[in-house]
């Protein structure tokens, strides 16, 4: 997947000359996950740019290139290190084509790394998706094999809006076809980012998931022998594409959804209660979430325990049909 | 406050004397002299206006630069039309030389709109209220500025108590890591709300710079000609490659933080009196009168046309249509969203809910 | 409830001299609302202190305070300034207690007036509970009502786990009768900050609401002649006491949720959810929320719209009753 | 570098040549001396053999400090019992003088904890991995200090890159504002992770002191005695209530940033050679010898006492008790959760299905 990121950066940097990337060690370095490996060495220190150690720093520079035409894609090094750019992204990025009452838009994408399951330290492991979901203004996206990483970060920074881009950073060494002749921004509603996607199909229990949980949720699929799991990968957190997923429930009539970050108040949440509500007759047992516990991320060798597995899901698929 | 002043670039005192700086100065035809007479006089108007409008209940909040006219005129007058300000929610003699009028400005406080120009028309950004955000904006447009290859300088406004805000000090260090094009404005008022800006350090605010990398000068903030010396000297600096300037205005907020503060709980009333005897607008015009710059129907006529100004905004703001409800859907985002699409359709069913009822 | 509030701070002030206010502007001024009015009079400059105006220092020094063995209580001016200081929230005061293996606490509170109604500029009537709900480590109350908040202020003080402390700004002009004879600290039970509180008994519909809904929804209450409602203050919003609304939920078969926030990712999300899979079976209608729309807090002559008020509650109760 | 050097304090040369200087200056005994140089080489073994078991897999990462050990060790030698410092994840020389169980940090880089030991005991925080975090933290500890009336001082310890950090910068401003009882001690190691020292800035770190109101000192961070005497001045005048002081040691990060870092990427090897020539033991060592203050089999000894600790660390990592799965609902709080409670059993009861299936 970090190609498929890399294939992606350079294709939008070819297309358009106002990209520009910046974050920290994202040039010589190629950035710690090196998914701009020699992208610098290409386009120049003026269009992927090394940023001082301060994450407001970055975004809050970003909204003024924004302002003055650029459209900048910043890396944060790891989800844990987002915070201390909070405010810039939730005051200002999130809310300056209000505030501006249209004048000007906001193209700007904010790359995170995110997600558990790589045995690494304290804030390097973190799911803070919902914190962005929660927050009127951006759109989160989150790619989970790729194919899909390959075309949409490219429709991410080719959109006008605010887009934080979570890159599951436990799928980054996934391999699989990349189809490069895919022209990202003419696919329409072929790949269209916003749209969820059912990724297996099945008629006994749908599961809900994205990011790195999908890949999960399909070896599940796989495994599930008595129970027929249809898996529909979100994709995009904000906003989520609940007609999509509603239409699958109406088929399965049960819902499992499947997420990293802790359970309370998570995007499981918006995702249950919308669905509870708009499928009200339909349901046929809870919407039962699986997801982390309401805990910090705790010492990676307690991660397995922490982070919903192919068990879990087949066990909730199995505890719905009980109903 | 006598030492603070000894550095304070000078070129005319309280009483309106034009004396020499060694590294400043600054030669002004006398239009250009009566031009920031004017300019001050009128932002004072606007100023005075939008505060009784706001007794009045016409608007939800003001916040008052009186006193601070010469620091923002000043400032703003020695930029060229393509640099770029960004303002805080003070900076009303800032937005009326960028040329934004001034019922943009009383919109939002009236609560009608959370903003509205169109930033690339004035070259002049939003106000800003979450203090110091606004400063790292100024460094990243002054960045791409530089990418550019233009010549243009960005100047970024923020009051001394915004030195104490995270954002504002890595302003400094990108700023001065990318020597960017950008020209730092710190309105030092004396006052953040009720913190005195003697108690956060015991050093001047201008001396903060130079850690960072690059100059700070400290300029008598009431004194428009010092201003415009020395914020011209900075873009100059800025404008040819040798990168960001802090610029400290000394100055005082002559009236409340805003129309919902009480000073008289934090601050004596003896500080304003001697305050008072530096006010801006009077000394310039004690000079231009002195020098027969400028006469005595001039004062009137510029007294007449803020009469009519302030008639203007009086009208403007009590004409201002209340926004359509389901206009707080609109520019949340730039391109389509299926959500807000839902949402808005909700209201409007249930708005017009009442409607039938009443009907 | 200025003066209630005002009146817990000093009780918590008398009882251990540990406890010390930090914020902008609380000291001669007594805050931009006058809740610290006087305090900084009696108790001296050293245990009410004006910062600095930086978030992040103010709650990131209160962190090394509470290491040194002080009770920190912060006061953040509005809503809209905490997230300069989220980082340290989210990353350090939530964690610090795991971090040290259990071996200091972090009896941090931090106040924070919120929420809209008062006709104020940008950033001035924000919402965000959410995010500091779905953040493992902290605590989260809000009070309804002056009795309320006089007790629950000096709970959360005296709590050993940090607590995001929100008081609805527009009900600080309330007035109540409060009895100061209460000893918050030993009413045990009877007045637990972390259940919720039935607060209007009623049979057909539960509505549960906190802070400043609570009025709303108690007037919703008294004004539905058809429908009766039983309001439920939730009081906790981390940890929610679910367990209180479920019985409620029992009674009724059916529940409306209100709060100011923007709806997605809100925390009636994360009750409608809970309440959805643990009443199943006595749900007679799905549950609805009545909130904020997924957009920016808009200018104030626009936030009696976008505010849920009486009329949007009792049609959301009329809305459930017609399942 | 040449001019940098010029202003760093040192009182040995890289060729262990005792030097003098106008400011600073420090009497040791000889057993001092040699404990001094025993500290700096256990914390070198200790970094060695972390190295090592990272890449057998027994670690997830180490955070090496090879190259820093002079400035580590310097400066917490020099704090008293009842100073508390504020490490980040590099600070092993740090925590080793703070008397902490080197396994206790090991067992947070093999992931059995994200922490563990008290930091009343030993007056030492926890590893901060956000940058710059912990140095707030230490100005709020070093407040506390000041209202207790003690006579204790906290040191900070962060890293060049930090000094970009919103964090750092509020830190400083605090810090002067309350006139509280902290060093802060960076530790310029030319390197945040690939973004060299020179690139951020065209001035010094320590010159950013000035700025915020109080002194800033630059010290050859790889002469042991250098370091030491300018905290013990730094801290000296923090206890009598004079307030912070920024000392910046100038060092160098001889490994890789971490053991998934490749700094090949993007730095060349000659300039590791030319700080090879720096080594802050070797300089000690030859000092030592050259003044007959240890002989050969001294340092037999304590290369003999290193081989031990490797070995008892070795076991002791290999040995670690993997975590109970439910001990993540330890810790969370303080007082009784409804929500962790409920969760705890439902893990245990679902893992004990597992059980039950089995057997
Ligand atoms: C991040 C943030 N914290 C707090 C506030 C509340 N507040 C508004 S103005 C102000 C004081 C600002 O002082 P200064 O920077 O000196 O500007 P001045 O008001 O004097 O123009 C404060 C604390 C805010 N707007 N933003
Ligand atoms: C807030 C934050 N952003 C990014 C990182 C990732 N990161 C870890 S160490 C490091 C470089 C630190 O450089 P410096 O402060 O010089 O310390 P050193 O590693 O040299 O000891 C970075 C960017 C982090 N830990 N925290
Ligand atoms: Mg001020
Ligand atoms: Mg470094």
């Amino acid at each position: 997947m970090v190609k498929a990121i890399n294939s992606g950066l350079r294709k939008a940097m070819e297309r358009d000359p106002k990209v520009i990337l910046f974050g920290q060690d994202i040039g010589r370095l190629g950035g710690v996950f090196r998914v701009t490996d020699g992208l610098q060495k290409d386009f120049g220190e003026h269009r992927v740019m090394d940023a001082p150690l301060a994450e407001s720093g970055i975004i809050g520079t970003a909204v003024g290139l924004a302002m003055r035409g650029y459209r900048p894609v910043l890396e944060i090094q790891f989800d844990g290190f987002v915070y201390p750019g909070f405010d810039q992204i939730v005051s200002q990025v999130a809310k300056f084509h209000r505030r501006m009452a249209g004048a000007i838009a906001m193209p700007i994408t904010i790359r995170i790394p995110y997600g558990g399951g790589i045995g690494a330290v304290e804030h390097h492991s973190e799911s803070p998706e919902a914190y962005f979901a929660h927050t009127a203004g951006l759109r989160v996206l989150t790619p989970a094999d790729p194919q899909a990483a390959y075309l949409t970060i490219q429709q991410a920074i080719a959109c006008n809006d605010p887009v934080i881009y979570f890159e599951p950073k436990r799928r980054y060494w996934d391999k699989g076809e990349v189809d490069e002749s895919l022209a990202a921004l003419e696919l329409g509603a072929v790949a269209d980012p916003w749209r969820a996607r059912v990724v297996h199909t099945g008629s006994d229990v749908t599961v809900a998931c994205y990011g790195p949980m999908v890949r999960t949720c399909l070896e599940a699929a796989e495994a599930s022998t008595d129970i027929s799991l249809e898996v529909v990968d979100m994709q995009s957190i904000s906003p989520l594409d609940l007609e999509t997923l509603a239409s699958s429930v109406e088929r399965t009539s049960r819902l499992v959804v499947v997420h990293e970050a802790s359970m309370s108040g998570g995007v499981g949440a918006e995702i249950a209660a919308h669905i509870s509500e708009k499928c009200f007759y339909t349901l046929e047992a809870p919407v039962i979430r699986v997801t982390g516990f309401d805990v910090p991320y705790p010492a990676s060798r307690l991660e397995e325990y922490f982070l919903p597995d192919l068990d879990r899901v087949i066990d909730a698929a199995e505890r719905v049909m009980r109903y | 406050m006598t030492e603070d002043r000894m550095r304070a670039v000078q070129l005319l005192t309280p009483e309106g004397q034009r004396v020499s700086h060694p590294d400043y100065d600054i030669t002004l035809s006398d239009s250009e002299l009566r031009g920031l007479y004017r300019d001050m006089v009128l932002v004072r108007r606007i100023d005075t206006e939008a505060t009784a409008l706001q007794r009045q209940g016409e608007l939800g909040l003001w916040a008052s630069c009186l006193g601070q006219e010469a620091a923002q005129v000043g400032s703003a007058r020695a930029m060229a039309p393509n640099d770029f300000a960004f303002p805080t929610f003070r900076e009303h003699g800032v937005t009326w030389c960028r040329g934004i009028a001034p019922l943009e400005i009383l919109a939002m406080f009236r609560g009608v709109t959370t903003g509205g120009w169109d930033p690339q028309v004035n070259k002049c950004g939003p106000y800003s209220i979450v203090i110091g955000a606004q400063v790292l904006h100024g460094v990243g447009y002054a960045m791409g500025i530089q990418f550019d290859g233009a010549e243009d300088v960005a100047v970024t406004y923020f009051g001394d108590g915004a030195m104490a805000q995270g954002d504002v000090n890595e302003a400094f260090v990108f700023a001065a890591s990318f020597s960017a094009p950008v020209v730092f404005f710190c309105q030092n008022n004396q006052w953040a709300i009720s913190q005195p800006r003697d108690r956060q350090s015991n050093v001047q605010i201008y001396e903060r710079a130079a850690g960072f990398g690059f100059p700070g000068v400290q300029v008598d903030g009431n004194d428009v000609l010092a201003v415009m010396a020395v914020t011209k000297v900075a873009l100059e600096r800025a404008r040819t490659g040798n990168g960001p300037t802090l610029i400290e205005a000394y100055t005082y907020r002559m009236g409340a933080h805003t129309t919902s503060d009480d000073p008289t709980r934090y601050r004596l009333a003896g500080e304003l009196e001697t305050w008072r005897l530096r006010d801006p607008i009077e000394r310039l015009k004690v000079y231009l009168a002195r020098q027969g710059i400028a006469d005595r129907s001039f004062f009137d006529h510029i007294e007449q046309e803020g009469e009519e100004l302030a008639l203007h905004i009086r009208d403007g703001v009590r004409g201002m249509v209340p926004p359509r409800p389901e206009s707080m859907f609109d520019d949340v985002y730039a391109e389509a969203h299926a959500r807000i699409d839902e949402q808005r359709s909700e209201m409007l069913e249930y708005l017009s809910s009442f409607q039938d009822s009443v009907g």
